[in-house]
């Protein structure tokens, strides 16, 4: 439908462009649509699946690694035996913890190198202090979603009120906002959060902030160009010469109606954050050892690289998949949500 | 009478989309004498633009041109021929896509379309773009195209033509760049020149300057046009024959005169019925009742039966074409209208009238599916 | 056409943005926790000693003096003094910036020399194997970390293949009797080429990708146009109306990306130099912060804002001289 | 007329169109000495911009004033439809939602119902906002594809407090039939929709809130004939019904004969022509709406004789022309007074004038532009003397200059460039007031 429907119409000699119009505004209406629209897309919907078990993987290891450390304080709890790595220690392997007598830089499981012959118990190998890759793996993918998830709403929430109003009010306030962002904008996105980092600590919480606001230009940019350009349709005007409340205007139409491609960005931007924040623990700011994450394991790997490349391997694979899934879904739900970029 | 430089012969131009397929232009037939504007007028969705760019072989993806004959000069343009299997192929005869753009397009046949803003690139200079399509279709070198170019702009009235060469497009008001693209065909020497809607987007009293420059340069150059419009009054203005299309066929063809004054259609009837006039106060229009239906799912019968006021149940079965329903002594007056019971033999007067009910909006809804424009 | 007139306004409008960078910078970088004074002294100095340093760097100072000191100073172009090192901020980042520009500008040339081609043949033979294979690896290199591209570069080339160096970049200025094993200047030039092709690539590759995907959707848009089809009309060959009638409309955007594109290129830049060990200004930021060096995380910030706001005003300049309609209004 | 612009003499003004025009009516509305200028750049800071969208253009000019519109004044009788012809960019659309506050005026006052909504304000005007409806020309853009018809109806209804849930919906069904839809399309979106049933909903959205006033801003434009037609005549049964006051926008003059019962005709900004419909189509006396009602085709080849009589482009409204701001494109100039022409004698002077600005030829001897231009119809006197130092400048090769100086000897002095018209014509057909803004009407002034 969306593939066909504006180029049938334009052929039909439409002076007014009715067929264009049509399927934009077709598009524009109801998630329902929409999510049909990406269902008939495979690339898309591989995208979506790979997000979906990312998540469920960065839910489980959140589960086990914050919210149980979290209730192990207390004694209801603590009784059970609720600790922090509960269900990996119990389980599967300790992600953290060095095991005693553990050989280091074992290959993946069928492979033999110097340093031994893999073995079942460890399918993707031991890391350079034994500790099965497998299950940092696991427990890193929580660090990739969370942080890239986190960031971009940072992003999304601040962008989206700066760029509103912005686009909404116009004249000076539209000149100061966008004068404050474009400032922002010069400093180089990874500039900045580096001198983020700098100010507030190298710590997970200070990074994901940092990356939320030096995306705030682009999104305050996208939505006020859209609100700007939502602000034209008639169908505002026609609110306002009925009466309707500022208010009532800026909730009922103009933030629906500009959402869309906000959106998109935003599934765009998540990749956009795992491959910054993945950048910013491989130079040693983000989350510290132990905790594993995909960046921190890549910049470990590289004194090792000459023994064992698989180390180096999998987390950078596991960043790739991720951050292509997060940009085929976003393609995809542009797609679906504007059928005029769809080329 | 000689013959026609432009033939078209049962033209089908079919859009291939997901939902189906459009009938955009289905089988429509149609000439151009020599030095004659020819009118092909009709309301959004008619197919009329359709029809004039499978003429040039220019209709995009997915539109295809699937049956027909159009030969030009007696070159054919477009031919088919069957297959064994039954279906359709391209004949051998037919130009191929080379002996297209080298000798028919611009050379032959020009084009100018209806948006004179997106009709020149914007990065070029007006000059440049000139000279360049004279250049390819007069086979002159640049300086004598440049020549031709300022000696055509000044003809069609723009000023200072030689300092305005080397403007560009966005310095031009929309009314000068239409006149630049009338230059450009003009200038190309072509036989036909191929206008879709080319005043439409522009002001009424520049529509005017437009509309009397080109019966001038027509008479001068001795050009054929087809004129595509959707508006009667520049019809009745400039054309010497017209042909009325309605959801991809012929409704009506016939001199200028005997359209508007001896209409044989009930759709040519009921259009100029509902418009309101410049020349004196009509009190009461009477609308076209219901809206045109899609392309892609066309009503059974003819295609006018849905909103025609002479309809009855025979139109539902059959699809007339367009014949000559003059009496002996005229020059030829087609209309598809099955109430000429005489020439096309069908019980029309015996069979019972169909009521399509006048001035309401919400008798013909669209469906939930549709997505094609339907008026 | 005011082509001048629309450069110095381009130009008056970056003050103020420079102008706002250095107020973020100064400001976040005075925000920074710890003292500077002890990082540079080590632990329990004397008083006597700290009030010197104080009184060094103007840290007695009150902030917006201290603030007002620093804006006429970078008027002046005077960055201050590195903690760190001792030295003056620029004289520091003068020494690291040759590597820098070096690997950003080769990477953007491979990145528009590779995209531009395969944006325009993907546009070409739209949804044919050659257009889904060019999506595939502008997909594939859009979401790639590129320091994990230089790690596989280094693992492949260096340690198995050994063909190529994974460290030291040779500039291809240098001295020729100052490189051991090189005698004449092909030398150098050739040293520094086999030096500079992985981090080039690894820099570029995403860029590419993103060129790539936007000269495509461009090329696409601009074949549809009304314009292209008058080409075809007034018989135009299908190539001319590629290379002439569709190309130059269809870098437009590419050009504005280019610009903006820069951030990414600079972010890139300070990864890549960790990875191939470059001495750049990338790696002068990261271990100024590890030092917590904040004239030097001031310093260098600032160039890479005049590095960005520069690289957007040129290509704004190019993008005028190809689209007419953006000085029209100038008046000369 | 220019008297009547004075804002200050509101009552007497009153008082004066009462006498002339529809005995002891008060007019609806009564718009004076309106005008709008917008700025032609983007806001204060904007040359400080280091924007870079994709697809704009970040073009800043100086800072200039367009005149869309200036200094207009007319008036809406209860229960009429007043139409208001024009060109593109002549600024009709402007002056409508300038009228409705929906952009403020620069300067000039709108009485409406006992108000001027020119100082109203905040919530004083908003609930004002109930009595003054508008429909646009694009039936795409004006309704939101989100929303669904039903509550696109009621919202006005609710940003007024009307009635409660159940009776809005009740009312929206209502008006959805009488508007010519089926009220059960309550649920459904916009797109489900073909534009004249659009339009109809957007009627319906405009009457829900029982307005007594609606500007009509190029409705039917979008609309195929046959579709136009119908619209056309469910506006006209409404008007009846719901006793409505149309201000009726169109550039298509066949249009506005149809729906009308008066005229104004605006070009540049201003109102050039006001008068009833019959005495305006069929007494026009204003070359531009002449100049209009010849360049229109009629659907009829007999009838058919259109004259592209106007030259030229309509001038940018940033530095319109002094005096009547149609003279630059004028068929009917009118001669100086200090020279003493025959009419030939003038006509000849400006088709040189026109061509020597322009630049219309190649140079050639000053033999050869007499004989073209002039013959035997060559003033003498000193329009004589200024046509030969035009020529001296043509024969020095300064074409520039011998424009200019054809422009300060004969177009200049013109009345039509020094002041601006305003007149009342004697009507032919009805007994309305005809207003006209030419200076050809100088000589037959009604006297009051």
């Amino acid at each position: 439908m969306a593939t066909t429907g504006s180029t049938s119409d334009e052929v039909l000699d439409t002076d007014e462009g009715v067929g264009e119009a049509d399927s934009e505004i077709e598009s524009r209406v109801g998630w329902r649509y929409t999510l049909g629209q990406v269902k008939g897309d495979p690339t898309a919907l591989a995208g979506l699946v790979v997000i979906c078990f990312m998540s469920g993987l960065a839910a489980f290891a959140t589960l086990d690694a914050v919210v149980f450390d979290y209730l192990s304080e207390y004694a209801v709890f603590a009784q059970f035996g609720m600790r922090k790595y509960w269900i990996a220690e119990t389980f599967w392997i300790s992600p953290v913890k060095e095991p005693l007598g553990a050989r280091r830089l074992l290959p993946p499981a069928p492979l033999d190198n110097a340093y031994g012959q893999g073995t079942w118990d460890h399918p993707l190998g031991t890391d350079d202090r034994g500790r099965d890759i497998l299950v940092r793996l696991v427990y890193g993918s929580r660090i990739a979603i969370s942080v890239g998830a986190i960031a971009t709403v940072v992003g999304m929430v601040g962008g989206t009120v700066v760029g509103a109003v912005a686009g909404y009010y116009g004249g000076w306030v539209d000149d100061v906002l966008m004068r404050a962002v474009e400032t922002l904008y010069a400093i180089p996105f990874f500039i900045l959060v580096l001198s983020f980092i700098a100010v507030f600590g190298r710590n997970l919480a200070f990074v994901m902030v940092g990356v939320g606001i030096a995306s705030i230009p682009t999104f305050s940019r996208l939505i006020r160009s859209e609100v700007v350009s939502v602000r034209e349709e008639d169908y505002i005007e026609a609110a306002e010469a009925a009466g309707v409340r500022d208010r009532n205007i800026i909730a009922r139409h103009v933030i629906p109606n500009s959402f869309a491609p906000v959106l998109v960005q935003g599934t765009l931007q998540i990749g956009t954050a795992i491959l910054i924040v993945a950048g910013l623990s491989f130079l040693g700011f983000g989350v510290q050892p132990p905790t594993p994450s995909w960046g921190q394991m890549l910049s470990k790997s590289r004194g090792v690289m000459i023994e064992n490349v698989w180390f180096s391997i999998w987390p950078g694979l596991c960043i790739l998949v991720t951050v292509v899934a997060f940009n085929m879904f976003g393609d995809g739900l542009r797609d679906a949500l504007d059928p005029r970029l769809k080329n | 009478m000689t013959d026609p430089i432009l033939e078209v012969r049962d033209l089908q131009t079919h859009f291939f989309t997901a939902d189906g397929v459009v009938r955009a232009v289905d089988g429509v037939s149609f000439e151009v004498y020599e030095e004659e504007i020819v009118g092909i007028v009709g309301e959004s969705g008619a197919g009329k633009s359709v029809a004039a760019a499978s003429i040039m072989r220019l209709v995009e993806d997915p539109g295809e041109v699937v049956g027909g004959e159009v030969s030009f000069k007696g070159e054919p343009i477009v031919e088919f021929e069957e297959t064994e299997a039954g279906t359709r192929r391209p004949t051998d005869a037919m130009l191929s896509n080379r002996e297209m753009r080298e000798r028919i397009r611009g050379r032959e046949i020009a084009i100018i379309f209806q948006d004179p803003m997106e009709s020149l690139n914007p990065v070029f200079t007006v000059g440049g773009q000139l000279r360049e399509f004279i250049e390819i279709n007069r086979d002159v070198g640049e300086s004598e195209a440049r020549e031709i170019a300022v000696e055509m702009l000044r003809e069609v009235g723009i000023p200072e033509p030689r300092e305005r060469l080397d403007d560009y497009p966005h310095q031009f008001s929309g009314g000068m760049r239409q006149r630049v693209l009338i230059a450009m065909a003009l200038s190309c020497e072509p036989s036909l020149i191929i206008a879709d809607e080319p005043t439409t987007a522009l002001d009424v009293t520049v529509e005017g300057q437009i509309l009397e420059q080109v019966a001038d340069l027509q008479e001068k150059y001795g050009t054929s046009f087809i004129w595509v419009t959707h508006d009667l009054g520049v019809v009745a203005e400039i054309c010497d024959r017209v042909n009325v299309m309605y959801l991809g066929q012929m409704a009506e063809q016939a001199a200028v005169d005997a359209l508007f004054h001896d209409t044989r259609h009930p759709y040519t009837d009921a259009l100029l019925d509902s418009l309101p006039r410049p020349d004196r106060t009509v009190e009461e229009l009477r609308p076209i009742a219901g809206v045109m239906p899609e392309a892609i799912n066309p009503p059974s019968g003819c295609r006018f039966h849905t909103r025609c006021p002479d309809a009855r149940e025979v139109c539902r079965q059959v699809n007339p074409d367009a014949r000559d329903v003059s009496e002996s002594d005229e020059r030829p007056h087609r209309a598809a209208c099955l109430k000429h019971e005489d020439v096309f033999h069908e019980d029309y007067w015996s069979s019972p009238p169909i009521d399509n009910e006048t001035d309401s909006g919400f008798a013909v809804g669209r469906t939930d599916a549709g997505g094609s424009g339907d008026e | 056409m005011g082509i001048y007139r629309y450069t110095i306004r381009r130009l008056l409008q970056a003050i103020p943005v420079m102008l706002g960078v250095i107020t973020i910078t100064f400001f976040l970088a005075n925000a920074i926790p710890g003292d500077p004074v002890q990082i540079l002294l080590g632990p329990s100095p004397s008083q006597s000693e700290i009030a010197a340093i104080r009184a060094r760097y103007g840290l007695n100072q009150p902030l917006w003096q201290r603030y007002i000191n620093y804006v006429l100073g970078v008027l002046q172009g005077d960055l201050g003094r590195s903690i760190f090192y001792g030295e003056r901020v620029t004289a520091k980042i003068a020494e690291r910036m040759g590597p820098t520009l070096l690997l950003m500008s080769s990477s953007y040339a491979f990145a528009i020399l590779t995209a531009i081609p395969l944006g325009v043949i993907s546009a070409k033979r739209r949804n044919k194997p050659t257009d889904h294979a060019s999506r595939l690896v502008s997909l594939v290199g859009v979401s790639t970390p590129s320091f994990w591209i230089g790690l596989m570069f280094i693992l492949v080339f260096s340690f198995h293949l050994q063909v190529l160096p994974s460290t030291n970049l040779v500039m291809p200025w240098a001295n020729p009797t100052e490189i051991r094993s090189a005698a004449t200047r092909l030398d150098v030039l050739v040293m520094s080429a086999r030096h500079l092709v992985m981090p080039m690539v690894s820099l570029g590759t995403l860029q590419m990708a993103a060129l790539t995907r936007i000269e495509r959707s461009s090329m696409l848009e601009v074949l549809s146009e009304e314009y292209v089809q008058l080409a075809r009309a007034y018989g135009v060959t299908e190539s001319t109306i590629l290379r002439k009638h569709a190309f130059r409309n269809a870098q437009l955007p590419i050009i504005t990306i280019l610009g903006l594109q820069l951030t990414s290129l600079i972010g890139g830049a300070v990864l890549i130099e960790t990875v191939f060990q470059i001495n750049g200004m990338g790696k002068l930021i990261v271990n100024s912060i590890f030092r917590q060096d904040y004239p030097l995380i001031m310093g260098t910030t600032i160039v890479f804002g005049v590095v960005f706001v520069v690289g957007v005003i040129v290509t704004d300049l190019s993008y005028a001289y190809i689209d007419p309609r953006v000085t029209y209004d100038e008046v000369d | 007329m220019s008297d009547t612009r004075d804002p200050g003499d509101a009552t007497g003004q009153a008082g004066r169109t009462a006498a002339g025009a529809s005995a002891g009516d008060d007019p609806l509305l009564r718009v004076e000495g309106l005008t709008k200028l917008f700025k032609n750049d983007s806001g204060f800071l904007s040359w400080l911009t280091v924007d870079r969208d994709a697809d704009g253009v970040p073009v800043t000019a100086d800072r200039e004033w367009v005149r869309a519109v200036e200094d207009v004044s007319f008036e809406i009788r209860r229960g009429e439809t007043l139409g208001l012809v024009g060109e593109s960019g002549c600024g009709k659309s402007t002056l409508a939602r300038t009228l409705l506050r929906l952009i403020d005026p620069t300067e000039g006052d709108v009485y409406f119902e006992g108000d001027n909504l020119a100082e109203l304000s905040g919530e004083a005007l908003r609930r004002k906002r109930k009595d003054m409806q508008i429909i646009f020309q694009d039936p795409q853009s004006s309704l939101d594809p989100r929303m669904k018809v039903g509550p696109i109806v009621e919202e006005p209804m609710r940003a007024h407090d009307m009635l409660d849930d159940e009776g809005r919906e009740e009312r929206a069904r209502e008006l959805l039939s009488r508007v010519g839809l089926d009220p059960q399309h309550y649920n459904r979106h916009p797109h489900a929709f073909s534009g004249g049933q659009r339009q109809r909903i957007n009627l319906a959205r405009a009457l829900s809130v029982n307005p007594d006033f609606v500007v009509c801003d190029e409705p039917t434009s979008a609309l195929d004939a046959s579709i136009q037609a119908q619209v056309l005549n469910t506006m006209r049964r409404l008007q009846e019904e719901f006793g409505l006051t149309y201000l009726f926008i169109s550039h298509d003059l066949s249009v506005i004969r149809h729906i009308s019962d008066r005229v104004a005709v605006m070009y540049l900004g201003e109102v050039v022509e006001l008068a009833d419909k019959e005495e305006l189509y069929e007494n026009p006396q204003h070359p531009y709406t002449q100049a209009l009602l010849d360049s229109i085709p009629v659907p009829d080849p007999r009838e058919s004789e259109t004259r592209g009589v106007l030259e030229g482009d309509v001038p940018s409204p940033i530095e319109p022309p002094s005096g009547c701001r149609f003279r630059t494109r004028c068929p009917e100039l009118i001669a100086p007074a200090e020279y003493d022409l025959t009419d030939a004698e003038w006509a000849a002077v400006r088709a040189f004038t026109r061509r020597v600005v322009r630049h219309g030829f190649e140079m050639t001897t000053q033999a050869d532009l007499e004989a073209e231009f002039f013959g035997d119809t060559r003033p003498g006197g000193p329009a004589g003397e200024a046509l030969d130092r035009a020529f001296v400048l043509l024969e020095r090769k300064e074409p520039d200059a011998a424009a200019d100086h054809l422009r300060d000897s004969f177009i200049e002095p013109s009345i039509c460039a020094r002041e601006q018209p305003s007149y009342e014509v004697d009507p032919e057909y009805g007994d309305g007031r005809h207003f006209c803004a030419c200076h050809l009407q100088r000589d037959e002034e009604l006297t009051h």
